[in-house]
């Protein structure tokens, strides 16, 4: 047991996945000599050497098609994008093979890999650098989408993400890196993917989040909880595709309100498709309309308005209240 | 210090082995047993008249859209003959020859081309990566295979194929740098056919060959005549060689030749003369190495009657498979089905049981692309 | 007033603009001498000739890369990525620039472009050439994205999308490429982009579609009619993104129901946010839940399984009638 | 018809003229005038101080992160010398220095790397873009400008900068292969600093030079010193003069180091040794070409005291922009604003109009990425 911040947490993850497993093995820009530009591979090089923990070159595109060979081969690769707003240029990659390939062959390969990509706000950095893009990886079958909330279940879920038969988009919550320690067991632990978590139990709202948005809807629960005495049930997804719709659809029932939070902008976003399954298993327990608490539509923020563009508690308390008084 | 050229010059190299006009340069002559020779002329006959047969298939509407090889035998054979079973093919679109020489049973491979996923399934023991579509994104996947191989120590080597057009994809270029960086066991096949559907080479890309674009990764490059097997073959068991001794990558650049449409929805006549055509079918592999075998008198006349038989057969295999049971649909998207998609596999299921009587009959899908004429096996 | 197929109307578009602004060129795999695999640029490279019909090297990336470049100069490229699925290879340039570059230079540039791709089932070709991928640049801010549903409104489409100051994502139904014949007018049409038409008007029930699946909701629309005495409203999205809410909402406000259909995979689909808005804007108005009539959540098909993926008149009959009876 | 290399053999050629112990070459030395001499000098004092300002701005926290050019001056300065006005310019995130010399004011610049989107602005008539951070991707923008250009029939050559490592990615490629098949004007110069973030040259390609690359194009490659101002003038001059001739494009490869951090984030003792560093210091570009000035009397004493007023002054009016306002965020995603839009704007502005009162204060946000201070201007 050590109180760990996420990198760390993540960091102890790959090195126990690794000592279990000789062939999970580490590839991407950096990942090695640097221990990766968030430390988050860090010292791995050293212990597991050149050809288990690759620097490659500078080529998304070939990072993950080179791992989806090795995937096809037998090994488990676990790949670093640098920055998830660079992850496009592999995204054909991604969607036509890491995703397709089980299909394809029918059974006969498969690709076990997991693709980590830092994300979201919070570190203010230039463009590119903050962006929130689960929603593109969301709507490819075949993958799953995976975001932590915090040190210990990020931990969890990496171990589960490699070890799953197929291929993981696992998004880490940049502002997150950093932010909290907690507790973290020296034994592996590991968390199903696709389930949600309650994160806060409550009867009279519903607050969907995940990533870094689930310190938000915790805080504005708090407020909630201490002047209004309402009661929010914080729902943290933790696997965003396939979503856990049974979950949800279950605290709607109990609650009829329901407000979303996500960092991506709002339209065609993650959150509409939480609101449309809702909409489809909770119909006749609706008590108001469902809210969206979002970045704005807009791709180009620039760090000096980022706070006026991600989602902050105040914005989230708004929306609760409007919610709870309809 | 001032300006000088940097030593040694860049150099590629150019082989033939065996001309259009069948002049044999023996010096260079490969030696190959006679038995293989002839199952090599084996492959190349059933690879040109399994094309014809299925371009008069797909003509038929008995098979959908597909990329004949006519004219490619040579390249794709020569090249595939210099692998081990145990070794790694990664074809593209249009190797459907090499394929067959891999052990694709050509019923599977006829299902392949009619929509059929079961099609593109490799037997549990074929180091085959299924068909690629889009164009050049194999080429990482089979480096990625070659610094698996390597990696476990596997003696393995990986041969992937593309075409002249794939040259200009950020795949290749990637794949290429990755894998001379790596050193891993892997030869890139180029089919130069001269063509990307309607583009030609002059307008692919300004370099004088393919083969030198390897001097970018420093790596070795060849420019053979893609239509003689014998000088593919040597080129392609040099490469093999080397990469089996830990000498890393090689490009060989085939010069060869589409004699056939792009796909059976392309019309040549669009874009290229007749005369061109003619030009490239005197150059055509199977002659040259038809008067080869004969002078060594290794030629067989009931080959091509023994070829068509076996595809006749596998024809037959082929078109006694049922319809495609629309339920496996939702096999193999994830190893474990996850509740929504059992959710919506209910409903189709829910769907289908409800049978003809559901009101309104689907309508015909509209028509096929260009050229393309409809298969009567395309529907469940 | 001659009567065409859509690759005629989509080829009259071209043509007429072409002769009209000089800024106008057209790239793309095979777009000149063979006129395009589909045949939509037939005839412009005799016409225009080789520097204004640009037979492109085959990569997608540098067509909308270079094209962006063009446009930043002051020419307004018609690109023609060869099948929607091939576009994920261009997928950076398209959101790191072609969608970015009038905030990045703060209105100094702007990319005045139009990226045509022909994308759906309905050819019954191999894997990645029946695939429908709107969703993947409807969460992409700057963009507009735009989908026909016959010759008419194509060319009208297309002639406003290449006047557009912005970049606009034009997909064309293959299915309805030779499907039908309508007459279309000789001067030049034009229809506003982000407006959705209501197809029929009807006051039970709201049939949400576009592209190739308005004729699949027309069809089921005159069966609910012919049988069932309901009137059905099919609402024709034209512009996918941004979302004509107001257009929706105004009708589901009205009938009270709503079936969305689309030949996008259905999580995370343009359906969720189509489902989404009309919560937000139309909750206290909705009697039943919506539902989605959608491909189902799988990436390969392959022709010879596509009609029981893609949707078809009896799957939105069926689920029209469940949400007029609940 | 045998085995042979084909001819002629391909060449790559090496130019340096004022070398690092101050030895030049009168052979090759350009003819640049005096006063022109000077002006490339002082912009590289400038592009010098003006890094060394802006590395303490970052650790005051009053910028943010940004990526230093120190030691490659030469290369940048000497090449977008040989530009004129009307040319274009298309740099990477590492082009500070030419970025200033091509007309971007330092306080655009320093909001620029304040997160202020403002910053990014050209000015109207500045045939420039803007900083392009996803490696490589800039140089098809580059390659389609010069399309462009050469299609309108404008006198006007583009040049475009980018590092050794994004010479890897498939941007790099399609764009080259595309310049050469156009023919079009273009000078692609890349600043080979030997490192990629961590990653030195050789994991970065298994290529002797980057230069070489252009043979994959069948388009001229030189390689030069690229801390020799000279040399690098001498060869973007002559590719310059070739690509307004309407002879085509030229890759440039400036072998130059990186001497600061990769960016205000990174820390290179984790990767490379202070050996290595020394001796590139020893290579100093501005060090040689000052001395080459005194030799030609055209030193300047006061030099750096006027450059440092000039950075002043720019920092003074760079910290005298007020807070920058958040519904600007909705400014230029469109040419009109939509109205989904015109609503998510409204909601802000009432949003922003509750003022302090809400409840609660946001939080303060995370540390900022490692190694980078927070900036005090980062909040409107
Ligand atoms: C990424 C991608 N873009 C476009 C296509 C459509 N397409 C299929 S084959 C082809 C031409 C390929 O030319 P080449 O590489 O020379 O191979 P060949 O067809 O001549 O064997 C094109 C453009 C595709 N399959 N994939
Ligand atoms: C597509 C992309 N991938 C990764 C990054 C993160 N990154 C920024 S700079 C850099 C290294 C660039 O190296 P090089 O091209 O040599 O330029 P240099 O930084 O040395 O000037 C990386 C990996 C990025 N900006 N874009
Ligand atoms: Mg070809
Ligand atoms: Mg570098």
């Amino acid at each position: 047991m050590a109180k760990l911040n996420m990198v760390k947490a993540l960091n102890l993850a790959l090195l126990q996945e690794m000592e279990r497993d000789g062939d999970v093995i580490i590839i991407g820009e950096d990942v090695g000599v640097d221990g990766g530009v968030f430390r988050v591979t860090e010292d791995l090089h050293r212990k597991f050497g050149s050809k288990r923990v690759i620097d490659s070159p500078l080529a998304e595109a070939a990072i993950i098609g080179t791992s989806v060979g090795m995937a096809l081969y037998g090994l488990k690769p676990v790949c670093e994008v640098q920055f998830s707003g660079f992850a496009f240029q592999c995204f054909h990659q991604i969607e036509n093979h890491a995703a397709r390939y089980r299909q394809r062959s029918q059974g006969r390969f498969h690709c076990q890999m997991v693709i980590r990509m830092p994300y979201g706000g919070g570190v203010r950095a230039l463009e590119h650098h903050t962006e929130s893009e689960e929603q593109f990886y969301a709507h490819i079958p075949g993958l799953t989408i995976v975001i932590p909330s915090g040190p210990r279940n990020a931990r969890a879920l990496l171990v589960s993400a490699i070890r799953n038969p197929d291929p993981v988009v696992f998004f880490e919550p940049k502002a997150l890196y950093h932010a909290a320690k907690e507790e973290v067991p020296d034994e592996v632990e590991a968390l199903p993917l696709g389930r949600a978590q309650v994160a806060r139990e409550g009867r009279d709202l519903t607050l969907i989040a995940y990533g870094a948005m689930v310190r938000v809807a915790r805080e504005a629960a708090e407020v909630l909880a201490r002047e209004d005495h309402a009661e929010c049930e914080v729902i943290d997804l933790l696997t965003i595709s396939p979503l856990d719709r049974e979950t949800v659809v279950a605290s709607v029932r109990k609650t009829g309100r329901v407000v979303i939070i996500h960092e991506a902008p709002r339209s065609f976003g993650p959150g509409a498709e939480i609101a449309a399954s809702i909409v489809e298993g909770a119909f006749l327990s609706l008590e108001a309309p469902i809210r969206r608490v979002t970045a704005w539509d807009v791709s180009l923020v620039g760090f000096a308005r980022e706070r006026a563009h991600v989602p902050d508690a105040g914005r989230v308390l708004a929306a609760a209240r409007e919610t709870l008084a309809y | 210090m001032p300006r000088k050229p940097l030593e040694p010059r860049f150099s590629v190299e150019y082989l033939s082995i065996l001309d259009a006009d069948g002049n044999l340069d023996t010096a260079l002559e490969p030696a190959i047993p006679p038995d293989r020779l002839q199952e090599l002329y084996r492959a190349m006959v059933l690879g040109r008249r399994l094309d014809e047969r299925m371009v008069r298939l797909q003509r038929q509407g008995r098979i959908g859209t597909f990329a004949p090889i006519k004219g490619q035998e040579a390249s794709q054979l020569g090249s595939a003959f210099a692998l081990r079973r145990t070794d790694w093919m990664v074809p593209s679109f249009r190797e459907t020859a090499a394929m067959v020489w891999r052990g694709w049973p050509i019923d599977k491979l006829l299902l392949f081309f009619s929509g059929y996923m079961e099609g593109g399934q490799p037997a549990p023991d074929q180091h085959d990566l299924p068909v690629t579509i889009p164009v050049a994104t194999q080429l990482p996947h089979a480096v990625g295979l070659a610094y698996a191989a390597q990696y476990r120590g596997d003696d393995v080597v990986v041969m992937t194929f593309f075409g002249d057009g794939a040259t200009s994809e950020g795949d290749f270029h990637e794949a290429l740098n990755f894998a001379g960086v790596w050193h891993v066991p892997i030869v890139f096949v180029c089919q130069n056919n001269q063509w990307a559907i309607s583009v030609p080479l002059k307008k692919q890309t300004h370099s004088r060959t393919l083969a030198q674009k390897a001097l970018a990764y420093g790596l070795p490059g060849i420019q053979v005549d893609g239509n003689d097997v014998l000088a593919v073959y040597a080129a392609s068991q040099e490469a093999v060689a080397r990469a089996r001794a830990g000498d890393g990558p090689t490009l060989i650049e085939c010069v060869t030749y589409r004699l056939g449409m792009h796909t059976t929805a392309d019309d040549p006549t669009k874009y290229r003369s007749e005369e061109e055509v003619k030009e490239w079918e005197r150059k055509d592999p199977l002659t040259r190495f038809a008067e080869y075998l004969k002078k060594r008198n290794l030629w067989r006349e009931d080959l091509e009657a023994q070829v068509d038989e076996e595809i006749t057969a596998a024809i037959q295999r082929f078109e006694a498979v049922g319809p495609a049971d629309p339920l496996r649909l939702f096999d193999h998207v994830y190893a474990e089905l996850p509740p929504h998609l059992a959710g919506q596999r209910e409903d189709l299921a829910a769907w289908l049981r409800r049978g003809p009587g559901r009101n309104p009959e689907p309508e015909p899908p509209s028509p096929p692309m260009r050229g393309q004429r409809q298969t009567t096996r395309w529907q469940s």
